[in-house]
């Protein structure tokens, strides 16, 4: 169980290397890894800002939820900041269950909450400027599947 | 009582500092955003639209009602955009 | 675009760093990674029969099903046979898209299917004998929600 | 005709071999079930319950009411546990 963030960058390879070692009930590794996507063609870098204290907070308790809710065996946040190049990787999450609805459902859940109730700003600095990315309708929107229905 | 206030992101742009230790005596989030519009122009222009803003205090998100009684730290910052 | 049926060992991380390379426009690559599990803390190998030729035949009907239904930039499945020790990786997907959502359906997609379409079979081998895993009713129950509704 | 028949994971076992060359005459999958198990009583401990068995035909998944014409290799097997 691990929550880091991190300006260094990170091996997805590895990490899922080290993952879920120790135990022999891991049957299922499901792993979110999100890169520096450049839609215009003329970014430059990626600049990502977060609020130090509450990320790691936030994170704790996405993960804590994550692990209440399903019956997991390991999990792994990791989250940089600072400023990365187009197809560098921005942040990875990792889930192991013993079955793989588990694993994968915990990953998209991880992913939702982070996207939308974690402290971190993107801004694309292009050669024409630098603007702050816009949240999207449909992250906040992906919450509620999530919620109890009633 | 004093509050440390954090802003992030184009709010931290548009006032120009990424933190601030003020004297107030507002009883919530809201109260305090009027005081900090009333101060000068950049103020203004950061807070002219709630919707466009979270909060968070000590580091928990609430709303702009939420009292500020006991309150360290508060921070402004628009919608988060992490993953 | 792969698809590969192997006996040999493969590196999760290493498949992952190869892949969706070339392209600007990846932003998601979601992973699956299945392993060796050792339920009754008794076995001492899993053995995996396919049937060659119809695997890879079925393994690309998939993919190319799955690339159908999502805007992939990347896609790869590999899966082993023969026999494997508990905690070795017996097989992965891996889905890359612009966006998180089509890369996690795609995923999912992926397993669902293969699971209950694509002809392998698995049998633990264990101190006191040996046994062919059943198939699980929700593996099956897993593909219709892929189904059109109606 | 001549057709190749491919037998996989327990249906292999019981049988025992992973496949074999039959001439036959059988319309469908079904007739084609029914000779084999006219032949030996491991074939029908094999075919006993065709619920618990999957066939496919030239590697492409069928029924077992399909017809057999132009058909070169039939394969049963128990239902998949990949993954």
């Amino acid at each position: 169980m691990a929550v880091r963030v991190q300006a260094e960058a990170f091996d997805h390879g590895a990490e899922v290397a080290a993952f879920g070692q120790g135990g022999r009930d891991t049957g299922a590794v499901v792993t979110f890894l999100g890169i520096v996507r450049d839609d215009s063609g003329r970014m430059t870098a990626m600049e990502i800002e977060h609020y130090p204290g509450m990320t790691e907070r936030a994170l704790q308790a996405i993960e804590a939820e994550a692990r209440a809710r399903w019956d997991l065996t390991d999990c792994l946040i990791l989250h940089r900041h600072g400023r990365l190049a187009p197809g560098e990787p921005i942040m990875m999450v990792a889930t192991g269950s013993r079955h793989r609805a588990a694993a994968f459902a915990a990953a998209e859940f991880l992913m939702d909450y982070l996207k939308s109730r974690a402290p971190f700003w993107k801004k694309e600095i292009g050669d024409d400027g630098a603007a702050w990315v816009a949240a999207r309708d449909e992250d906040e929107a992906a919450l509620s599947r999530w919620q109890p229905k009633g | 009582m004093t509050i440390d206030i954090l802003y992030f992101a184009w709010v931290r742009e548009r006032i120009g500092l990424p933190r601030e230790t003020v004297e107030t005596a507002a009883p919530t989030v809201a109260a305090l955003v009027d005081e900090l519009r009333a101060r000068e122009e950049r103020y203004a222009a950061a807070f002219a639209d709630l919707s466009a803003l979270r909060v968070a205090l000590d580091q928990d998100m609430a709303g702009f009602d939420a009292p500020l009684a006991g309150v360290r730290e508060v921070a402004f910052f628009p919608p988060m955009t992490g993953g």
